[in-house]
């Protein structure tokens, strides 16, 4: 067993580079704050892959269960004795995975930035953001305590607002920025009060001790918390619920995945790192992180499954329609990550059943290259045309071939077509799918098909189609951008070949599945399908794309507005809630809070006034005055209030 | 004077001093608000010389008292009358509902 | 250490600055006396944390006494534990900050920073008091200063302001004063002999039909001052037409004075009405939050938008003290600090901005962050530290919060506990929307292409304050360590330690 | 018994002797310019102030008619002290008055009987020295000659103070027939509280009430301190106010002991109105003066809680009070005197604007109102508390309560006066203003002492043992 | 009844007849003289009382004094002959309402007091006695009240100098 302890150092670095580009960055090492973020990026990189290595292969005990330790730990927030917000790392297989992913993933954004962000004004300012993102996101995945991931949760957050925003002069920018953030919050609200019940019950906010002691049946706790109920539900299915709303949001998942799309307002690969291939999965590792638990609560479960599907399907069903190519990755985002999600749903606990959430897990991993590449590329072509719309583009695959290239490996790779990665993840879920829940898997079935059409319908409409507006061709991209599309390239084409179960699974033991081929063909002849649509319709001009759209205009017209969800939401919120409440706060405060105050100043004014007459300025009532209070004063002292 | 019970006395002496109270503040003259004063003094002198002789004659206590009361009286009546000329003065008038610059 | 030093500091300070002439002279004294207040209040962290290091378990440390209207049992008598070692701490650092804000003050200077170092001098001596009549005497001389820093420096509807937050605070003080009469004719410690020392109150242990009686005086007359609802309409127009430190003073140092009083003297000495009226004051203390919070979304000008996110942030310590446990205690303390020093950096940064657009009115802002960034910059962390963002001081403090709250496991106290979380999703909006429209967007004003960016005071304010704020969302456990042993011992007078499960 | 009754009657008597020296300048000037006479006055009455420093003794006079005790000697000493701030303050005016003389004979003969009120041990003591300190002083608000307004507060004062003398001598006869005794001594086992006593009582009272300006009775006040000269008005408020306090805390607290109850209930209901309407009436004053009666009017209210307390404490508190409340009061009508004479200005409009152009003048009438409403550290604070305090002990917190709330209603209009210094502006404000010597270190006196006596608890220490 | 209580009767008669008779008539002259009445009335029911020192200094001082003040300054105002301006009708009602409920009040209280007979020696009012307790400083001596009210009478002779003296500057006027 090795010392871990280096580990630290892999979220340490980028933290030390969001310092130092943060407080020097505009002025002291603006030109070469690129330069040494990713320089500190790729020893974190190293680093991890260095601690891959160890977890997963050098220290491995043959037939052992890959051991879940906690490397490091220090009190941060100590609440009474045994409860306390302990800041720790992790290392189990997910997390080990996942370190990997996002150093990796996020040193090819950084590389590509180098050329991509290049003459921005606020170039260093870009880097600190994607350094401060960096941290916390390995922080969240290294975190050993729920409050832990809760608060890199918060962070990973903060980042994405931030460089949604960067733009910070485009009002739809901000905007943008401010949806996301604001959503999530929302949801956060649901993960914050599912962590405080959940850790209520279980009297401890670490991971290792709160999944054993809420798992283990018989022991207080367990039993506490499932038999403790609200409304007829047990706090158990409460909290793992909510937890999962937290996760839910941050990955987008219907109903709160309004925010993604506009999110893609941000510089392309930060879309790519943060809104694909990382920060959005984390609710991907939430539950897969706290899955133990959701295995006892079977309802919970349930609800991730068909959160996942619907999702999977209803953002399948938007990307046909959407124009905006980083929109139409957005909602395939959406998709993938809703596969990955009711993966984890319909998975049991054992042998066999563990294969939804290695599969889940694989596709976390392979989903991570293909549509980082798939988003880099779609930056070379805005770069190229200046433009993110669909009608702008055409023709491309001259001007740009390694974007070309490279794009089409992704968009093989997503629609799950063998031998590319997505294949094996994307089999491996329905399969899983298909032996726990038949309705879901149809769901997923389908919904690979229209990922198969709308992914090429992109491919073709960018690359083929009618070639318009190239008044001006410049180089496809400096070489710093290149680098990153072929080694992603290479990643989404072997990806699926990574000995998956044997590494990530439920009970941290290898999982012996292998491709049943017969489950394969159904899909995968979907695939072609739907790339042989889109193929028709998209290859050349032609009317069909219209026609097709006449025909079920209406539908059309509901999922080119995105079923309104936006409009639904924007009514709750401004209409009822700010508009509403505040406006009735407001009022109540100038009205009745101020009012009174106001009114009693007002009322000693006018009873000062009333009274004034009394001080008449006549000697004679005065004396009057005095002398029937005299009376008075006798009456009442000497017979009433004795 | 012992046929007269001591409450008729008090009886008289009370009734002056309401009438006097009724004139100050009544009369719109400052001076015969001042004669209306000395009714209420002397009813008091009454009272005093009254007790003293009905009650408790051991001692002249009621008899200074109202000694002493008729003095002030007078010093009171003096200082009052040269206000009340003063206002005069002032005002060319010396009725009282005329002096009610000071109010409110 | 001498406790007395943190009154006669800024007393000497005040005599060195009537003799002070012209702005140079002034502004060097009142730092001069600043940093020495900031120095002593570091040195009694230190010299605190080496004195439990040795073992002195003590409930407060460093006391003094010294007899004053002995016969009315009236004492100077003073002394610290964590709760008042953290709150000298935030007093200390918020001054410095004020002061240095206040750097270009030329209308009647002399006055101004006079004021402004009685205002210190009350907050030093109210958290170091731990003789009631002592500590209300400090309570109401910071009153004035307010009153006449709002008045003369202020903007706006500065007279309706002043007059309005004067009163309110003292009617919050005649509550107290009422509150404090009642405690110390119930202390018959021996034979007709009263006391106004906490300690021995605490141990005396009131009649409980008295505490119930006067524990409402106390907690609404300190809640007066820490925007308990519905006292809080002194906050928004307070803070807003009273000029930058003085707004900073109010929001960062005034405010806590009652959260302080509410858990000290309501809490700590009436422990069963606090338990009798928990509820009450959580129903108050979550209206409070969510109220302010939606009041917040509806305002125009930035300082009522801190003004009202202030009486939801006050909610929060209200709410922890209500909760009764020893954990939202220290939330409670925590949220104290956390937002004294948060909100004084908002004001600050206002402060900033107004100087220089000379607007503070939300629509007429906007894209600043290209001309000004230093100042968005510390805008926007500001903003986020309000909202609650992990590795800034609010987050920790809320959290405590909600964790010592969601302890009590009564479901009233659970939906008080949700709603209160609730308000977290609101304060995003607002804030976002704040910085939205100030920070970011379009540069639209073209008045405002050449302003220029904050200066080495200003600066200097908004990194003190900014570092203290990290220190505590990075490093929670030291103020944790600091407060912990104070609110065990108010809990333990309540009588209800809850053991952690 | 020479030698007693020399020391004994020291205040008394040194009081007479200046009131001889002051007759026989009168009568042997011929011409003698103001300006050397007031110096010499203030000289006299400086000594005056002194010597009661000196030689105190407790004894009985005069069969029982006339005491001196420690307490008494310092309450006299207190009305010394104010005097000679009055006069002090008084010199600018004075020094164009055609009758300095008279007005000092005057002034001081108000203050001797006063001092009699207060050595008092006989209701006919009592009697004579309220009228020997009220007829002076009728006589002295009729001293601005010229004025319309001082004749009329004159001719109020003396009407009404006259109507109330009869109603209290009427009072007194029945007390005297019910009990057949005058002395404060043998009264308090006579009582028996039956009706007609109560009666009498009340009738009593509202005697006292009427001298402190007690609510219902204060009808005259508000006229009287409007219309009379400056000086005058001071002293009405203060001096004379003070002397006839002292004197009800110990006929409360001695003779009337076993009335107490009824006292008791008679005390909570005059307070509170006092406060109330006192402070009712305050907030729409527009001149200064008149505003300061309506204060001084709420003040008594607080007064009375303190006697209420009917302690050591209270005693104490309430004598206190009574000096922090000299000072505080003579420094806000010192400046407002300053400023009367100067520019006849008296409005609170006027006063819009006065801390650009007089700031010391402003800071000591912000500081005196500060005092006056009980804001620390001036020790008005201390002593309103205290009186508050005092007033806790009987466990009447509903008095209290509404004590507490009064103090706010207080503070707003005493904040009122400090805004229109401090904050308003004013196209004419008043001019800047020269302060000469003797009013000057009277303010300086004043403002010294708001500030110090509260802070160092000596004096109300010592105030506490003479009165335990 | 005896002679003696015909004779109090009488008086009592006259002292309320008059008074009444003073504070009512609308000629402030013709109010002077019921007012003397009055005074005098009571002077008589002093005689019939057996203090005739009280009764001297009522007729001197009063009648002798204060009514023939009271009559200069009637004419110093000018006003004798003149009707005096009627009474404010409100304030007339009011006061006589309050005045007899008063008077109802305090005859009712003073009739249900038991006022005790007295017992033991009796100290006569003669004016030797008078005059020796005036001015002695033991026993029951009155010396002090004495100088008091001396210090009153010349503060107050003062006092009404300085008011009513005519000065210059009002005769100017």
């Amino acid at each position: 067993m090795s010392d871990y302890n280096f580990i630290l150092w892999i979220p340490l670095l980028p933290l030390g580079c969001f310092i130092l580009l943060g407080i020097s960055g505009r002025r002291y090492v603006k030109s070469y704050s690129g330069v040494i973020a990713t320089a500190a990026l790729l020893v974190s990189v190293l680093l991890s892959l260095y601690t891959a290595y160890h977890y997963f292969l050098a220290d491995k005990d043959p037939g052992e269960a890959y051991p879940q330790m906690v490397v490091l730990k220090h009190a941060w927030l100590q609440f009474s004795p045994g409860f306390a917000i302990n800041m720790g790392v992790l290392l189990d297989p997910i997390s080990v995975m996942m370190i990997v992913i996002v150093t990796f993933i996020s040193l090819m954004v950084h590389i590509f930035s180098l050329g991509y962000m290049k003459g921005e004004e606020r170039f260093a300012t870009y880097f600190a953001f994607l350094s401060l993102f960096t941290f916390s996101m390995l922080g969240l995945v290294l975190s050993s305590n729920i409050f832990q991931i809760y608060i890199f949760w918060e962070l990973v957050g903060v980042s994405s607002y931030l460089l949604i925003g960067f733009y910070y002069d485009r009002p739809s920018a901000v905007a943008a920025s401010k949806k996301a953030f604001i959503v999530t919050r929302f949801a956060d609200l649901g993960f914050l009060i599912g962590i405080l019940i959940l850790s209520f019950y279980a009297g401890t906010l670490d991971f290792s001790e709160l999944i054993q002691r809420l798992v283990s049946t018989g022991s207080p706790q367990s039993v506490a918390v499932t038999t403790a109920s609200f409304a007829g539900i047990s706090m158990l299915t409460w909290g793992l619920t909510l937890v999962f709303a937290g996760g839910a949001g941050k990955s987008a998942m219907f109903p709160l995945h309004i925010w993604l799309p506009d999110a893609m307002e941000g510089p392309t690969p930060v879309s790519a790192l943060i809104h694909a291939a990382t920060m959005v999965v984390a609710g991907v590792y939430l539950v897969a992180r706290l899955f133990p638990v959701f295995i006892i609560s079977p309802v919970s479960l349930q609800i991730v499954a068909y959160v996942g599907v619907l999702s999977a399907l209803f953002a399948a069903i938007i990307a046909c329609t959407q124009t905006d190519i980083k929109r139409v990755l957005a909602y395939s985002t959406m998709s993938q990550i809703g596969y990955m999600m009711f993966a984890l749903g319909v998975t049991g606990f054992g042998v066999y059943n563990g294969l939804g959430f290695t599969a889940s897990m694989f596709h976390l991993f392979t989903h991570a290259f293909f549509k980082a590449l798939l988003f880099l590329g779609a930056g070379m072509v805005i770069h190229m045309v200046h433009s993110n719309e669909m009608k702008d583009m055409g023709g491309l695959r001259k001007a740009m071939p390694l974007t070309h290239i490279s794009f089409l490996l992704g968009c093989l790779a997503i629609s799950g077509l063998p031998p590319f990665a997505g294949f094996f993840s994307k089999e491996e879920i329905l399969t899983a799918a298909y032996s726990s829940n038949k309705l879901v898997y149809a769901a997923g079935l389908l919904t690979s098909g229209i990922t198969a059409f709308y992914m090429f319908r992109l491919y073709f409409s960018i690359f083929w189609h009618t070639p318009r507006r190239m008044h001006e061709v410049h180089g496809e991209g400096s070489v710093y951008q290149k680098i990153p599309l072929l080694i992603l390239s290479v990643g989404a084409v072997f990806a699926g070949f990574v000995p998956f179960g044997n590494m990530v699974t439920a009970d941290r033991l290898p999982l012996h599945a292998s491709i049943d081929i017969r489950s394969a063909i159904a899909p995968v002849l979907l695939a072609i399908t739907g790339i042989l649509l889109a193929y028709r319709m998209y290859f050349r001009q032609n009317y069909l794309p219209q026609k097709i759209s006449g025909v079920f205009k209406s539908f059309y017209n509901l999922a080119y507005r995105k079923f309104y969800i936006d409009e639904i939401y924007l009514f709750i919120t401004r209409k009822i809630l700010f508009n509403s409440i505040g406006k009735f706060a407001g009022w109540f405060d100038k009205i009745i809070v101020d009012g009174g105050v106001n009114a009693l100043a007002a009322t000693t004014g006018r009873t000062s006034h009333l009274i004034r007459k009394v001080q008449s300025g006549k000697v004679q009532s005065y004396a009057l005055y005095f002398f029937c209070c005299i009376l008075i004063l006798a009456l009442l002292f000497i017979y009433l209030w004795k | 004077m012992s046929d007269v019970p001591l409450t008729h006395i008090l009886f008289v002496s009370t009734a002056l001093f309401f009438t006097g109270l009724y004139g100050f503040f009544t009369r719109r003259n400052m001076i015969s608000m001042l004669m209306s004063v000395e009714l209420i003094l002397n009813s008091v002198n009454i009272n005093f010389v009254a007790f003293n002789k009905y009650l408790y004659p051991e001692r002249l206590d009621g008899i200074f008292f109202t000694i002493f009361i008729i003095t002030i009286a007078a010093a009171e009546a003096a200082v009052a009358i040269a206000i009340i000329i003063n206002l005069y003065r002032s005002h060319g008038s010396i009725d009282v509902e005329d002096a009610g610059e000071l109010r409110f | 250490m001498d406790l007395y030093l943190f009154i006669i500091l800024p007393v000497l300070t005040s005599l060195a600055l009537l003799l002070c002439k012209g702005l140079r002279q002034l502004r060097i004294a009142a730092i001069a006396g600043a940093t020495v207040q900031m120095a002593l209040a570091l040195a009694l962290l230190f010299v605190y944390r080496l004195e439990r290091g040795t073992g002195n378990t003590s409930q407060m440390l460093f006391e003094f006494r010294a007899s004053w209207f002995a016969p009315l049992n009236i004492e100077l008598y003073f002394g610290v534990d964590g709760i008042s070692t953290a709150m000298i701490l935030l007093t200390a650092f918020v001054v410095m900050s004020g002061l240095l804000v206040s750097w270009n003050m030329d209308k009647m200077s002399k006055e101004f920073f006079l004021l402004l170092t009685l205002l210190s001098a009350g907050a030093y001596g109210f958290f170091i008091s731990l003789d009631l009549f002592t500590m209300f005497f400090f309570l109401e001389l910071a009153v004035i200063p307010k009153f006449l820093l709002i008045g003369i420096w202020g903007s706006g509807k500065k007279e309706y302001s002043a007059m309005k937050l004067a009163l309110m605070l003292m009617g919050g003080s005649a509550l107290v004063f009422v509150g404090l009469l009642g405690i110390y004719y119930s202390t018959d410690v021996a034979h007709g002999m009263f006391t106004f020392d906490m300690l021995r109150i605490s141990q005396v242990q009131m009649p409980v039909e008295r505490q119930l009686i006067f524990f409402p005086f106390a907690f609404a007359g300190f809640g007066i001052f820490t925007a308990l609802f519905p006292f809080h309409t002194w906050v928004p127009d307070g803070h807003s037409s009273a000029p930058t430190a003085a707004s900073m003073f109010l929001a960062g140092i005034s405010m806590k004075l009652g959260g302080y009083g509410c858990l000290r003297v309501a809490t700590f000495l009436m422990p069963d009405a606090a338990h009798y009226y928990s509820p009450v004051v959580i129903v108050l203390a979550t209206i409070a939050i969510l109220y302010g919070a939606f009041a917040t979304m509806m305002q125009t000008d930035l300082k009522y938008i801190n003004a009202y996110s202030s009486v939801s942030h006050c909610g929060f310590v209200l709410l922890g003290i209500g909760m009764l446990t020893k954990t939202s205690l220290t939330g409670a303390v925590m949220q104290m600090v956390s937002h004294g020093l948060m909100t004084a950096l908002f004001f600050a940064v206002i402060g900033m901005m107004y100087e220089r657009t000379h607007t503070r009115m939300v629509a007429r802002l906007g894209g600043l962050l290209k001309v000004i960034p230093f100042i968005c910059t510390v805008f926007v962390i500001a903003g986020l530290c309000s909202l609650g963002l992990p590795g800034l001081s609010g987050f920790v403090a809320e959290i405590t919060i909600f964790i010592g709250s969601w302890e009590n496991e009564d479901s009233f106290y659970r939906a008080a506990t949700i709603l209160a979380c609730a308000s977290i999703v609101v304060t995003a909006v607002y804030i976002l929307m704040a910085i939205g429209s100030v920070v970011m967007g379009p540069l639209t004003n073209e008045a405002f292409h050449n302003l220029p960016d904050a200066r080495w005071n200003e600066k200097t304010a908004a990194v003190m304050l900014i570092v203290a704020i990290v220190a505590i969302g990075v490093a929670p456990f030291w103020l944790n360590e600091l407060i912990g042993p104070g609110t065990e011992n108010i809990i333990q007078s309540a009588g209800r330690l809850k053991p952690a499960n | 018994m020479l030698a007693d009754f020399f020391i004994l009657m020291k205040s008394e008597l040194l009081l007479a002797i200046i009131i001889f020296i002051l007759l026989f300048i009168k009568l042997s000037r011929h011409e003698k310019s103001n300006a050397t006479l007031l110096p010499v006055v203030n000289m006299l009455l400086l000594v005056n102030f002194a010597a009661g420093f000196f030689f105190n003794a407790e004894g009985v006079l005069f069969n029982d008619m006339f005491a001196e005790n420690h307490l008494a000697t310092l309450e006299k000493n207190i009305l010394n002290f104010g005097t000679l701030i009055i006069s002090m303050q008084a010199s600018s005016w004075l020094k164009q008055h055609s009758y300095t003389c008279e007005f000092y004979v005057l002034l001081l003969s108000a203050l001797m009987g006063m001092f009699f009120m207060i050595s008092s041990r006989n209701l006919l003591m009592f009697y004579l020295g309220l009228e020997l300190a009220t007829i002076p002083l009728t006589a002295l608000s009729n001293f601005d000659l010229h004025k319309r307004a001082s004749s009329e507060a004159a001719m109020k004062f003396i009407m009404s103070s006259a109507f109330s003398s009869g109603i209290l001598l009427f009072g007194i006869s029945l007390i005297y027939g019910t009990t057949g005794t005058l002395g404060f001594s043998s009264l308090p086992s006579h009582l028996d509280g039956s009706a007609l006593q109560l009666f009498a009582f009340i009738l009593l009272m509202a005697g006292f009430a009427f001298k402190i300006s007690v609510v219902p009775f204060h009808l005259w006040t508000a006229d009287v301190y409007e219309g009379s000269p400056v000086a005058v008005t001071s002293y009405l408020s203060v001096i004379s106010k003070g002397a006839v306090i002292f004197v009800f805390v110990s006929v409360l607290y001695t003779v009337f002991k076993p009335m107490t109850d009824t006292w008791h209930n008679l005390l909570f209901l005059l307070s509170v109105m006092t406060m109330l309407i006192g402070n009712l009436f305050a907030i729409r004053q527009k001149n200064l003066k008149r505003f300061l009666a309506f204060s001084s009017i709420a003040q008594v209210g607080f007064v009375l809680i303190g006697i209420y307390g009917s302690s050591a404490a209270g005693t104490a508190s309430v004598v206190y009070f009574v000096f922090v409340y000299v000072l505080s009061n003579l420094g806000a009508f010192g400046v407002i005197s300053t400023v009367s004479i100067h520019t006849g200005k008296e409005d609170l409009d006027d006063y819009k604007g006065f801390y650009q152009t007089n700031p010391r003048l402003s800071w000591v009438l912000a500081i005196s109102l500060f005092s006056l409403g009980g804001i620390p550290p001036t020790a008005g604070f201390f002593a309103k508390l205290f009186l508050l305090m005092a007033g806790a002990g009987k466990g009447n917190y509903i008095l209290i309560t509404i004590a507490a709330l009064n103090m706010i209603i207080s503070l707003y209009y005493y904040l009122k006066v400090v805004k229109a210094m401090f904050m308003d502006s004013n196209a004419e404000p008043i001019r800047r203003l020269h302060t000469e010597t003797l009013p000057k270190a009277a303010l300086v006196i004043c403002t010294s002492g708001m500030i110090i006596i509260g802070i160092v608890s000596y004096l109300y220490e010592y105030i506490y043992s003479l009165s335990a | 009844m005896s002679a003696s209580a015909v004779i109090f009767y009488v008086i009592a008669a006259v002292i309320l007849g008059a008074g009444i008779l003073a504070v009512t008539t609308r000629k402030i002259f013709r109010s002077a003289i019921y007012l003397l009445f009055s005074l005098i009335g009571i002077a008589g029911f002093y005689f019939w009382l057996a203090v005739e020192f009280i009764a001297a200094v009522q007729i001197v001082v009063y009648v002798g004094g204060i009514v023939v003040l009271i009559i200069f300054s009637v004419f110093l105002t000018q006003q004798a002959g003149n009707q005096m301006p009627r009474p404010v009708r409100g304030r007339t009602i009011f006061s006589a309402v309050a005045v007899i409920c008063g008077f109802a009040f305090s005859c009712m209280l003073i009739s249900r007091y038991p006022f005790p007979g007295h017992a033991g020696t009796t100290l006569q009012s003669t004016v030797s006695n008078i005059g020796y307790q005036m001015l002695s400083t033991n026993g029951n001596g009155y010396v002090l009240p004495f100088e008091v009210v001396s210090i009153l009478l010349l503060s107050a002779m003062i006092g009404c100098i300085v008011i009513a003296i005519k000065s210059k500057s009002i005769a100017d006027e």
